[in-house]
């Protein structure tokens, strides 16, 4: 079981967060949602930030498995895929208003991510991560055959939403800054929810289950039902990250549900700091710009990705933001 | 004598070839402490793990208040009433003591609810200082629990057993691994918890369990040899020849 | 709602002049990365895959595309204008191509888009480009990008498809009555190839003696090929692409399949018979949009293979990154004949344009943008023939451009 | 379906088979003795036939090329433990996992860096070349070669393990190292030798699988998906499990050839997913 530490010990073994620790702690989702705003006039393109409120969304929930549950699932890309199929599907061939379409992909996505994590929870450790992988790659393969739907190899189209109505407001959604911003809005959602689960009951039971299952299940609580919920939830959210992915490029490619994408998730999620609410957001900010930014200089990034990956996963396994937050903040 | 609290008939544990208990009937008396003794491998921990749910019998059956267990899941075990502490401390090393406490505390008072905070419940705050209290760990209530001393973690151990206020306490050998000193504190505290509720011990120090039990049952390669008080045990031809044959048992 | 919202809602601007004032805006306000004055320059983007396995493919594409944009640059470019190509590594992922476009169109400004390899990567552009009003050359071999779902006024398909290529390579090889067996890649693309040698072969009258569709991406053949051999073929046609062909013809040859069959494939691709040698691949026919070896036959061939080899150093310029260089020519000259960058007037030039810049005359059919061009059949060549290590193919067969050779309109979906 | 081809089509399952035994032997080990799934299991296959050909094309020979590469990528291995691995002994099961995923990443650009992105031809040799005709079909000779050095490979492998002293160290090593340091037994040099054998294998597995797929530097991810369903299904970390299930899967896949070729894949994760399902320690493996 991945245990990133949630506390991290201070020098002394009392953790007794300060009073900036604090402030964070219970500010999170507004801070973040300022951080938010800035972001799109701080990056090199608004498409590229949009990317980031994908993958940042995405990363924070597959956080609420891996970080906060700690299992670690490499399957995760088939409820962004699914997420995204169906709202595609949903605009694109029956002509679903845009919100309605969202609201079926992330349902649509949870839908299955209760399936598969029903069957996955029923394992433990590396076979856990084994048959998520084995299982969305057979979604892969559904979605490869299945090319009526899913235009099977080259990808799902014909669904742009180029106007949206946002209460009574007629918005060009062709716009990158408007598009940013209601997409932003989504963004914001999850990471409120995110925030509400964590702080729940029930993220104090995940906690107990990462720390030691054995004596989470002695102490009463129901392992493999409350792993199948965190998993169902983390793909729900994954999922509402497809449906804004969906949005932003009205295209969805094949390879957004191979396992090479699932690996990428848990490569931004690790970088950023599973150990935090906000680390997966900072991974996926800092894991896209590099790639956007590195590719331009060599078409080789991916030996800097991959070994600057190697050297977090060594040295800082609390990764950017678990670091940063370890080490300056009070 | 009223109904027994927990009953065993003709329990049975087999791992593939090997017989670790073998047709065990025995009840046990609200608010009395008892021991389990044996030298290592005549299937203790079996029957601890049997009794707390861990592990389902091969055969025969449990009761509980005069309910049968059968098909009852480890993690209910606790909310009906039978709760347990580990031989190898078993605890949430990265959660601070008063967290470790707490979430024991959640775990009856509500599991899914994923909405509300969590520190709404502040009563589960004062449940899980008042156990702190009884072990004595107040003092180190936001220390993280894996630097706490090994006498510490025990106290902690126990401290988390306790907070679901059971009816059965079951201690798997609580005193492992303590100095006198740490020994002695722990024996104080067993005589405290004795006065409240029903305990089952499983402990090696016979001085210490002659003090404390009311009753001691010996088991053998998986049979239950002997069961009466601590005078009959001492006298008891049977348990003289099982341990005068292994070790000296009588420290 | 921040401010970008609620000023939208307010005036209701049209489209293009808020795109034009707020994408100014933001840029003026944002960290400079690079700063994108509004000059004068034409920009096209040039989406390709620097990253994964047809690196090599995408490098010919951008130094072919960059010889085109220097000669017009070099006569002065277009009344005055510099062309300048911005080209963005697509790494062969839909998703990466569609953020690429729409930072070229949203940031780079871009007033046309030229490129990408594979099929799913083109749609992808494609989508983001018909959306918002810019013209899209594609140079990747599909026919879907044919059809009427996928086609807008600004979609224009520079590259053969596999309806062409498998055609001509059917008829060139195939007699009343061959017998033939096809190895078919189990996706999109491999079908439509299928349906290019099946639509020929009912022409021809040659028979279908058997079909096999293999996992899209298999690395291992070897169970598929007792089946072909119990066949009893006289032409194995095996329709997959890049790594998936270079694998199943080696096993196939392994198998010994080659004694009792010809090898026929619909693209054979440069890049592929080096990455075999060619004792693997001697005797293998496939279809080409361009091979170098034309130089000796097409005077347009021989002047973009000297200017070719002038920019890079004396390497000849392969299939695939002919693609580059007939794109790009065939936009700049449409851009030279309406003058400028609007939109409308660069589509109404592309229409109407005959263009003949590396391989014979071409020109776009009105109703699917879709070039009509010549089809190259080429052979395989033994070790022993080879005059040099780029002489690789023997040209068999020159199928002259044609309307005929393409599915008609109707097929297509477009309004009789 | 004459029974000719159906026996046809059983010899390249098996022949197949073997393929996917030795893939998968390498990541099979490294788990059952270490503990350690290696995602760059696929990347160092890929490696290793790079090597193999670079080997072959400096002495001229490939066998020159099938000896010496998987010794030497073994090395390589060996160095990747070291200064890698070691440190993550004793941290969460899963930062080996994360720590190779990044590590394919750095090998397969770093392969793309030296020896470029395009595939490189690896004839196979001249001795191997041609076909043997079995009577029901015919059969490249240099894939009957691959299955006797597969069945060579496993023979050594059982042997070492089972008859020697040093495979009842590693053996023992696998169930219990604390026990072994108690014993006196320097378990971090056994773990390095271990991961070295393990890498070495996989290298092994390139540089055969070099004349029958073609060399680039994509071919491992492949590899990586065919090891991981047969040590799975095997059981991981049991060496008998890996083999019985190797040829088992190649069957499975041959089969479904005659009749639904295009499922080859699906039906490799599905039986994956079945067995993890079913029995999660595979057919033979011990329940981690």
């Amino acid at each position: 079981m991945t245990s990133p530490a949630l506390a991290e010990p201070l020098p002394s073994s009392v953790r007794k967060p300060g009073r900036v620790k604090s402030l964070m702690t219970t500010y999170r989702v507004p801070l973040s949602i300022i951080a938010l705003c800035l972001l799109p006039w701080l990056l090199p393109s608004k498409a590229l930030a949009v990317n980031v409120l994908v993958y940042g969304v995405v990363a924070v929930g597959y956080n609420l498995l891996f970080g906060y549950t700690g299992l670690l699932s490499f399957g995760h890309a088939a409820f962004v895929g699914a997420g995204a199929y169906i709202t595609g599907i949903a605009i694109g061939q029956f002509g679903v208003p845009w919100y309605a379409a969202v609201l079926l992909g992330v349902i649509g996505g949870g839908l299955l991510a209760f399936a598969i994590g029903a069957l996955s929870t029923r394992t433990r450790g590396i076979y856990f991560s084994m048959v998520t992988l084995a299982l969305a790659q057979l979604v892969y393969y559904v979605a490869l055959q299945a090319s009526s739907w899913t235009g099977g190899e080259n990808g799902l189209r014909g669904f742009t939403v180029n106007k949206i109505n946002l209460l009574g407001y007629d918005i060009n959604f062709l716009d990158p800054v408007n598009k940013y911003y209601v997409l932003m809005a989504f963004a914001a959602l999850a990471l409120w929810v995110v925030s509400r689960i964590l702080n729940s009951p029930f993220g104090a039971a995940i906690e107990a289950i990462r720390e030691n299952e054995r004596r989470a299940r002695t102490c009463g609580y129901n392992v493999e039902r409350t792993k199948l919920l965190s998993f169902t939830l983390s793909g729900t959210i994954c999922a509402l990250g497809g449906t804004m992915s969906a949005l932003h490029l009205a295209f969805v490619p094949l390879d957004s549900l191979h396992y090479h994408a699932s690996g990428m998730i848990v490569m931004m999620t690790l970088l950023g700091g599973a150990s935090s609410f906000f680390g997966p957001f900072v991974g996926a900010l800092v894991f896209l710009v590099m790639e956007d930014v590195f590719s331009l200089w060599t078409s080789h990034w991916q030996i800097i990705v991959g070994s600057i990956f190697v050297l977090f996963v060594l040295f800082l396994p609390k990764g950017i933001w678990g670091t940063f937050l370890a080490r300056f903040v009070r | 004598m009223n109904a027994p609290l927990l009953a065993v008939e003709d329990i049975g544990v087999r791992f593939g070839g090997f017989v670790a208990l073998q047709s065990v009937t025995t009840a046990f008396h609200r608010g009395r402490v008892t021991s389990i003794i044996g030298p290592n491998g005549a299937g203790k921990s079996t029957l601890f793990n049997v009794l707390s749910g861990v592990l389902t019998p091969s055969s025969g059956s449990i009761r509980f208040k005069g309910q049968d267990l059968k098909g009852t899941r480890q993690h209910e075990f606790v909310h009906r009433g039978i709760a347990r502490s580990y031989q190898i401390t078993n605890i949430f090393p990265d959660l601070t003591v008063h967290e470790n406490v707490r979430v024991a505390a959640q775990a009856s008072r509500s599991r899914y609810n994923i909405w509300t905070n969590r520190n709404r419940f502040s009563e589960l705050d004062t449940k899980a200082d008042s156990a702190l209290e009884a072990v004595g760990l107040v003092a180190k209530r936001d220390e993280i629990a894996k630097y706490l001393a090994h006498g510490q973690q025990r106290a902690l151990e126990i401290a988390i057993a306790l907070i679901s206020d059971p009816e059965v306490l079951l201690l798997d050998e609580p005193t492992a691994g303590m100095g006198p000193e740490e020994t002695k504190e722990m024996v104080a505290l067993l005589e405290k918890l004795a006065s409240e509720r029903t305990i089952l011990l499983v402990e090696h120090k016979m001085k210490m369990i002659l003090g404390l039990s009311d009753r001691i049952l010996v088991l053998h390669h998986g049979r239950l040899i002997a069961d009466g008080s601590p005078r009959d045990i001492q006298t008891d031809p049977e348990v003289r020849r099982v341990y005068l044959g292994q070790n000296d048992g009588y420290a | 709602m921040t401010d970008g919202i609620r000023n939208i809602t307010r005036t209701n601007i049209s489209r293009r002049r808020a795109l034009a004032g707020l994408g100014a805006g933001a840029s003026l306000v944002a960290m400079p990365w690079i700063a994108r004055a509004a000059d004068d320059t034409i920009r096209i983007g040039f989406p390709t895959p620097l990253t994964g396995p047809f690196a090599a493919e995408a490098k010919d594409q951008v130094k072919s595309a960059e010889l085109a944009v220097k000669q017009f640059n070099d006569k002065g470019g277009i009344n005055g204008r510099k062309i300048e190509l911005l080209v963005r590594d697509d790494k062969l992922n839909g998703g990466e191509a569609a953020t690429r476009t729409l930072e070229l169109i949203e940031k780079d400004k871009v007033h046309a888009v030229v490129g990408s390899l594979s099929s799913a990567v083109q749609l992808a552009v494609n989508e983001v480009t018909r959306a918002r009003g810019i013209i899209y050359v594609s140079i990747s071999q599909s026919d879907t990008i044919n059809e009427v779902k996928d086609f807008s006024k600004y979609t224009f398909h520079e590259a053969l498809n596999p309806h062409m290529t498998a055609g001509a390579v059917a008829r060139y090889s195939f007699k009343k009555g061959s017998k033939v067996a096809h190895l078919v890649a189990d996706y999109a693309y491999g079908h439509e190839m299928l349906r290019g040698f099946k639509r020929a072969q009912a022409e021809i009258g040659a028979e279908t003696v058997g079909e096999i569709l293999h996992p899209f991406g298999a690395a291992d053949y070897s169970t598929f090929m007792p089946r072909l051999r119990s066949m009893r073929p006289d032409f194995l046609c095996i329709s997959n692409f890049g790594r998936d062909q270079a694998n199943s013809i080696k096993q196939a040859v392994d198998f010994g399949l080659k004694q009792q069959a010809k090898i026929v494939v619909p693209v054979i691709l440069h890049n592929q018979r080096l990455a075999v040698g060619p004792e693997v691949f001697e005797g293998v026919v496939g279809g080409a949009n361009y091979y170098w070896g034309l130089e000796s036959q097409l005077p347009s061939a021989k002047a973009f293979n000297d200017a070719y080899r002038a920019a890079n150093g004396g390497a000849i310029p392969t299939d695939y990154g002919a693609y580059g260089y007939t794109g790009l020519s065939s936009l700049l000259m449409a851009m030279q004949v309406a003058g400028g960058t609007d939109t409308d007037k660069v589509i109404a030039a592309l229409e109407v344009l005959k263009y003949d810049v590396a391989k014979g005359p071409q020109s776009y059919r009105k109703c699917d943008h879709q070039s009509v061009q010549s089809v190259l059949v080429l052979e395989s060549q033994k070790k022993a023939d080879m005059k040099g290590d780029a002489d690789l193919f023997k040209v068999v067969a020159n199928e002259a451009a044609s309307e005929k050779v393409l599915r008609g309109c109707t097929e297509l979906g477009f309004p009789a | 379906m004459d029974t000719e081809l159906i026996l046809m089509q059983l010899f390249s399952g098996v022949a197949l088979g073997a393929i996917l035994v030795l893939t998968a032997l390498g990541l099979s080990i490294i788990f059952g003795m270490l503990g350690v799934v290696n995602f760059a299991h696929g990347a160092l296959f890929m490696v290793g036939a790079y090597a193999g050909l670079w080997v072959a094309s400096l002495t001229g020979s490939f066998w020159w090329g099938l000896l010496v590469a998987p010794v030497m990528i073994g090395l390589f291995g060996m160095l990747i433990e070291y200064f890698l691995i070691r440190p993550l002994y004793g941290r969460s099961i899963d930062d080996p996992l994360l720590l190779t995923f990044g590590l394919s990443y750095v090998l397969v650009e770093g392969v793309r860096i030296v020896f470029g992105t395009d595939g490189i031809p690896f004839p196979t040799p001249p001795a191997l070349t041609g076909v043997l005709d079995l009577g029901v079909g015919f059969f490249p000779i240099y894939r009957i070669f691959v299955v006797g050095v597969v069945f060579v490979v496993v023979l050594l492998l059982w042997l070492g393990l089972e008859k020697t002293r040093f495979g009842l160290i590693v053996r023992a090593g696998a169930r219990d190292p604390t026990m072994m340091r108690v014993l006196g037994v320097d378990i971090s040099k056994v773990w390095l030798l271990v991961f070295g054998l393990g890498v070495g294998l996989a290298s092994l597995g390139g540089v055969l699988s070099g004349p029958m797929r073609s060399v680039n530097p994509e071919m491992g991810s492949l590899v990586l998906a065919e090891a991981f369903v047969v040590t799975v299904i095997g059981g991981l970390g049991s060496l008998l499990g890996s083999i019985i299930a190797g040829l088992a899967v190649g069957i499975v896949i041959s089969m479904t050839a005659l009749f639904a070729p295009e499922m080859a894949t699906i039906v490799m994760f599905a039986l994956m997913a079945l067995v993890l399902l079913v029995r999660p320690q595979g057919l033979f493996g011990k329940l981690a």
